[in-house]
């Protein structure tokens, strides 16, 4: 995190797509392709966060996915310390799979509810074989008293634990393998407002004790602001804006992050800022927009913004943006 | 007894001791707990809490659409213009319902039948409280579907829900619950099914037709922001209970009771400096409690870091001034009992 | 139960949230189901009919197929179930026909639920292509009328025991192909079938280890249920004298009696009412698995 | 949708196709083969006689060249011929088809029908005692074997009380005006096709009643209430739609299985259906009829199919293709 340590790239993803195929209405009719991501890049330094915020559908939890695997890439590649993992042959990519691991979004469905929490954080142990029975134990032990439960909770199941301890017994079990990297997908969305707070004190504390990588993606900006270096922005499949921290709520370039910014009910009457209105709906991924894909919506939106799509730029120094148009005052 | 001062306003809803119980596994637990509250008129109320609080039980109760079996409303009465809704026939509650209330639910996909048109659900809603033919109501829910900025609206009522977006179709449920004019709409979770840019459309609309139609609005939700945005005051619940009420501004920069204090707190916010990185976030230790083994006194005494023996015994509400009140035994020093 | 994250107040009260969810432990089932009358009681009936079937035919030796009485003697204190029209014993009949009954039901049964749960799991779990592909041969074995399926089979090879339950497998298995299908295909959008990617399990381990004991439930219900459809399949085939000759079964026995029941009812009758016992009490037990699995549904 | 709708008609083809084939594998997995049937019926025959026979039926070709010859005569609607009957089994199965296929379907809209409003009733007051009687109800009807309680059926209002006649379609000498055949036919058709019925009803008032309780607890009939509809409102617009459909799907997917109980039932019955014929092929060995009558069923089965994906598409606009 500060300047004095080396920065070192942990994860390069590069012109990362995903195409969906979906079922088709008859055999004579196209198959309809969903763009889930369409072209994203960027990196993220050893024990940085890179926040990714965006609405449904803009394909920032399809990013995240697609990055472990999870959902097969159409394109691009995705390095981890170096190492293309597209290359990788499947006995290295399981031992890789250990250093990268994920948190979801809903404490609910993410649990097993046959298993009890001690199996279901001492599963990743058995999957990798790690150990013997009593390693694996203390193991286990040492994650639940990390993530702040009880040894004797090892036993009860799930739907005996509320929805912030549900999400500590998903943390242990992220950590188990002793991860570098973890995609924190929407980890506290689901969360009542005083629970969210406990699970991202967590976070942070794991964080700077680890020394983790996150890539925390969330559609709560004020979330993307407590916890992330590093912020993308995504609208529709792509990246629209990616700037540091400081830089992109100080200087937000992009008209739809400045959208996003004023729609967001800000809780606090201090800051009002010009309120820009988003007219209408996230257009369907299916049928994108021609050129920028933003242009539906846009206020700024000429003649241009539909011809040809803007590509990311280095605006200024590390404040990147795809726009054609110099839309702020600074 | 605590409320006594609700009296002196007009209010257009006055509710008082609403209590609602559930059968759950035949132990009869209590959901909601002698609320009380009065809304003014053309005034916006915003009812917060995390989930379980009861919030969403209010509104259901408030039109007496309570699931039951298993719940019942054990007490209380909701006066809509001095008319008592909890003695009235199921008739004549049918008749407030949509016509002089109205509601409108957190799920737009769920909420609409998938198996009619939007016209046909809109119409139909527009036949029963009217006398009109056919024709008209349909150009009325035309009408009714501009009101609420839908563009072309004459293709879009020969559509199915599933062909429209979430914010699309929470517009043509607000369209619904508009068909009367009714003096209250009560708006359970209204965006939180929604992307944020959409969620402030769909606020801006309410705010509109608030100010022409002078309609009042009871806001039901668990975001703050959403109330910071809305609502004119606030009602905190929590496991059932009333626990505090105030103006927006009150409860904002005066809270009083730790539950809310510690809500504030714990609920991060944009910062335009943007402090704080990382920094640890006060948090509310625990849980919500479990409404089926209550234990006596202050239901969130087990999660309050100053209670004292004292909240062992549930704290009465204590009236602080007009339409302020704060059920915690830390403001009983010396004030209105 | 669960302890609280530790309040830093002193600890007055428990705090726990209320838990709307079923009871998912095996145990809580088992307790539900043990606590189900009508379920314990077809349990029961249908340990009984079990026991008839291993022990009847040692207890009472006679030979079903031996004419012991006058042709359609109506019940009496010598035939306690009435004779058919050859002098047989309706009673030692139906107390003989239990063994190969129950022997068919359940044979049958396994291999139907081993083919059906198989193919739709595999279906499921992969969907695509191979699904379908699995898919289309499913509806393709379910368009053909199971009975007249199962009649063409044993016509054209022989009504040899194995050929039968073969037949009955074969024509019955495309509804638990499908049941599992849909179970797994509800189950594989849950998160922790990708959490268990994420940790790099293998599929085969995911099927069997996480997708399956959730797909259970619903899955046990169909197999018991699947018992008793099974019987009266059976049954039926042997009304239609397309099971082994050298077999007595209830359903044959029904068969056979098909000119005279007119002027012996008891003939049918009987056999009749030990199928719809059987059966009745399986249901009975699948009722009891669906209330105890879904405690929340009860009645439905 | 067109496009979907020919498609599905398609597909339809290709299991009819399928359908064939499966014939002719079981018809060369029999053992001996038509030849050997014929001569039987004769009594026996001299081996020259058999393998003349055999040429001129084109046995003696490779596997694959029959096959396509038998694909060929199918598609043509050739089925064969029978010995026993004398008569081409097309004939004979458009003589027996039609009884049964009358039997099926109107057991079926009955049970459809009566089933679903049983269902949505007792859903209405789940813990009243007409909700006791569905289940009742459904537990009887799923363990009553058909061909026995046809038996039963018959012994109580044929023999007992003679309301209905036991035996056949049509009485003897038939009425003289067509009204009274038609009515005629209706009354012989009263009891098998309640018989067969009464089973399904049973099962889909139990369906129709756990699909209505689901529809009642949703989000939009909440919403419907919330609107101050009328409760009649609520229940037969909103809700009977839904929970009907549910009975459909399922009443499609079974067509199969009420198709081979209404074989039992015409057994239990002597009505002039396919079941009869399929018996007496079985135990005549006449292969032709037994996959004749294979390839009938099932070909109705792919047809009623596809009627009702287009019922259910009709019912249900969330479903766009009907694959």
């Amino acid at each position: 995190m500060s300047e004095s340590k080396k920065k070192q790239t942990l994860l390069k993803v590069d012109k990362l797509k995903v195409h969906f195929e979906l079922k088709r209405e008859s055999w004579f009719s196209d198959k309809p392709v969903v763009h889930a991501v369409d072209g994203v890049s960027f990196d993220i330094n050893l024990g940085q966060t890179l926040g990714l915020v965006g609405e449904s559908g803009c394909g920032k939890t399809t990013t995240g996915r697609a990055i472990l695997g999870l959902v097969k890439s159409t394109e691009g590649t995705i390095s981890f310390e170096g190492t293309n993992l597209g290359l990788v042959p499947p006995k290295k990519m399981l031992q890789l799979r250990q250093r990268m691991q994920i948190i979801f979004q809903d404490p609910y469905s993410a649990l097993n509810p046959r298993q009890t929490a001690g199996d279901l954080v001492l599963d990743p142990l058995l999957v990798h074989n790690i150990g013997n029975s009593k390693e694996r134990q203390e193991r286990v032990d040492e994650l639940f008293s990390l993530v702040g439960l009880q040894k004797n909770q090892q036993l009860l199941y799930p739907h005996q634990f509320s929805g912030g301890q549900r999400q500590r017994i998903c943390i242990a079990r992220a950590l188990a393998l002793k991860p570098d990297f973890i995609v924190c997908d929407e980890p506290v969305s689901a969360l009542d407002v005083a629970i969210q707070a406990q699970i991202l004190n967590l976070l942070c504390k794991l964080q700077d004790e680890l020394n983790l990588t996150f890539l925390f993606i969330s559609h709560d900006l004020a979330v993307i602001q407590h916890v992330c270096d590093e912020i993308a922005v995504m609208y529709l499949g792509v990246i629209v804006e990616k700037a540091s921290r400081l830089e992109l709520f100080d200087n937000p370039r992009h008209p739809y992050t400045r959208a996003l910014l004023s729609a967001v009910l800000s809780g606090s009457p201090d800051i009002k800022v010009d309120r820009i209105r988003l007219e209408g709906d996230i257009p369907n991924p299916i049928n994108k927009p021609t050129g920028c894909r933003f242009r539906t919506r846009c206020s700024f939106a000429k003649e241009i913004c539909s011809e040809m799509e803007p590509v990311l730029e280095e605006k200024s120094v590390g404040h990147w943006e795809a726009c054609h148009f110099q839309t702020t005052s600074n | 007894m605590d409320d006594s001062l609700e009296t002196k306003e007009d209010a257009v809803l006055r509710v008082m001791n609403l209590s609602v119980d559930f059968d759950v596994k035949g132990n009869n637990v209590s959901i909601l707990s002698k609320v009380n509250f009065g809304l003014g008129l053309g005034e916006t109320l915003g009812i917060v809490g995390e989930s379980g609080c009861g919030k969403s039980m209010t509104a259901l109760a408030l039109l007496r659409m309570v699931p039951s079996p298993p719940g019942k409303i054990s007490d209380g009465e909701v006066l809509l213009n001095n008319l008592d809704l909890m003695t009235l026939s199921q008739k004549e509650i049918k008749k407030i319902r949509g016509k002089e209330i109205s509601m409108i639910f957190q799920e737009p996909m769920t909420s609409l039948n998938p198996v009619f048109t939007v016209g046909n659900q809109l119409v139909e809603t527009i036949l029963e409280h009217k006398d009109l033919s056919r024709a008209d109501a349909l150009k009325e829910a035309i009408e009714l579907l501009r009101l609420v900025q839908i563009p072309a609206p004459e293709q879009r009522i020969k559509e199915y829900p599933h062909q429209l977006s979430g914010g699309m179709r929470q517009r043509i449920m607000i369209a619904m619950a508009l068909v009367c004019e009714p003096k209250v709409l009560i708006a359970d979770e209204p965006t939180t099914a929604l992307d944020v840019t959409v969620q402030a459309q769909i606020f801006d609309l309410l705010k509109e037709i608030q100010a022409k139609t002078q309609m009042s609005i009871i806001l039901i939700t668990h975001d703050f922001g959403a109330i910071t945005e809305m609502a004119d005051r606030v009602i905190v619940m929590y496991a059932g209970y009333k626990v505090e009420e105030g103006t927006l501004d009150e409860i904002r920069n005066s809270p009083l009771h730790p539950y809310t204090q510690g809500l504030l707190r714990s609920m991060l916010v944009i910062k335009p400096d943007s402090s704080g990185f990382k920094m640890p976030l006060p948090e509310i230790p625990g849980s919500v409690p479990d409404l089926l083994n209550r234990q006596p006194g202050c239901p969130f005494g087990p999660r309050c870091s100053q209670a004292t023996v004292k909240c062992r015994s549930m704290p009465p509400n204590f009236n602080l001034g007009f339409k302020r009140s704060v059920k915690c035994w830390l403001v009983d020093n010396g004030r209105v009992e | 139960m669960t302890q609280p994250n530790k309040p830093n107040s002193d600890q007055i009260f428990s705090s726990e949230e209320i838990t709307s969810e079923p009871d998912v432990k095996w145990q809580d089932t088992f307790h539900l189901f043990c606590a189900n009358r009508a379920a314990l009681l077809g349990l029961t009936f249908v340990c009984l009919f079990v026991l008839v079937g291993i022990f009847g035919p040692i207890v009472i030796p006679a030979d079903p197929f031996e004419m012991v009485a006058m042709p359609l003697m109506s019940p009496n204190g010598q035939t306690l179930f009435g004779s058919d029209y050859l002098g047989r014993d309706v009673f030692v009949g139906i107390i003989h026909g239990a063994r190969p009954t129950m022997i068919i039901a359940v044979t049958a049964t396994l291999v139907t639920v081993l083919i059906g749960i198989t193919i739709g799991a595999i279906a499921g779990f992969y969907g695509g292509m191979v699904d379908n592909v699995l898919m289309r041969i499913t509806e393709f074995f379910q368009v053909l009328p199971p009975l007249v399926f199962a009649m063409v089979i044993v016509a054209v090879f022989s009504s040899h025991i194995v050929v039968v339950i073969l037949a009955i497998a074969i024509t019955t298995w495309p509804t638990e192909a499908r049941l599992t299908r849909a179970e797994f295909l509800k189950i594989k959008e849950n998160e922790y079938v990708t959490a268990s990617r994420a940790i790099g399990d293998r599929n085969f381990r995911i099927i069997t280890k996480i997708i399956l004991p959730n797909a259970m439930p619903p899955l046990m219900i169909a197999i018991t249920l699947r018992v008793g459809i099974t019987v009266i399949y059976e049954a039926a085939l042997s009304f239609l004298g397309l099971t082994d000759p050298d077999v007595i079964t209830w359903g044959k026995m029904i068969g056979q009696s098909r000119d005279f029941f007119f002027e012996a009812w008891w003939t049918v009758t009987f056999p009749g009412v030990a199928i719809l016992l059987v059966v009745l009490c399986i249901a009975l037990i699948g009722d009891g698995l669906n209330d105890a699995f879904n405690p929340k549904l009860r009645g439905r | 949708m067109k496009q979907a709708i020919f498609q599905r008609i398609f597909l339809g083809i290709v299991m009819i196709t399928a359908v064939i084939i499966l014939n002719f594998f079981l018809l060369h997995a029999a053992p001996g083969d038509v030849v050997d049937a014929m001569l039987a019926e004769g009594g026996g025959g001299d081996p020259e006689l058999a393998a003349r026979l055999r040429a001129s039926y084109g046995l003696d070709e490779a596997t694959h060249i029959q096959l396509i010859k038998y694909l060929g005569q199918v598609f043509r609607g050739d089925l064969g011929y029978s010995f026993y009957y004398d008569q081409s089994v097309t004939e004979l199965l458009l003589g027996h088809l039609p009884t049964t296929l009358m039997l099926t379907i109107s057991a079926l809209i009955l049970a459809v029908v009566f089933g679903t409003l049983f269902g949505v009733y007792a859903a209405l007051k789940p813990k009243g005692i007409f909700s006791n009687f569905v289940t009742v109800l459904s537990l009887f009807g799923y363990a009553t074997p058909v061909f026995w309680l046809g038996m039963i059926i018959l012994l109580v209002f044929a023999l007992y009380l003679p309301l209905f006649p036991a035996f056949g379609i049509r009485s003897l000498p038939e009425p003289e005006h067509a009204v009274g055949r038609i009515l005629d036919i209706i009354h012989h058709l009263v009891l098998p096709t309640f018989t067969l019925a009464i089973l399904y009803l049973a099962s889909y008032s139990r369906i129709s009643r756990a699909s209505m309780l689901d529809v009642l607890g949703s989000d939009y009939i909440r919403t419907a209430r919330a609107k101050g509809l009328s409760e009649t409102k609520v229940i037969f617009k909103h809700s009977l739609k839904n929970a009907a459909m549910p009975v459909v799907t399922l009443a499609g997917l079974q067509l199969a299985q009420v198709f081979s109980g209404a074989i039992l039932v015409e057994t239990v019955f002597s009505l002039p259906g396919v079941g009869p014929l399929l018996y007496e092929s079985i135990v005549r060995r006449d292969f032709p009829v037994i996959l004749g009558v294979l390839f009938g069923a099932a070909s109705t089965t792919i047809i009623a199919n596809i009627i009702t994906d287009l019922i259910y598409k009709y019912m249900d606009p969330r479903i766009q293709s009907i694959t």
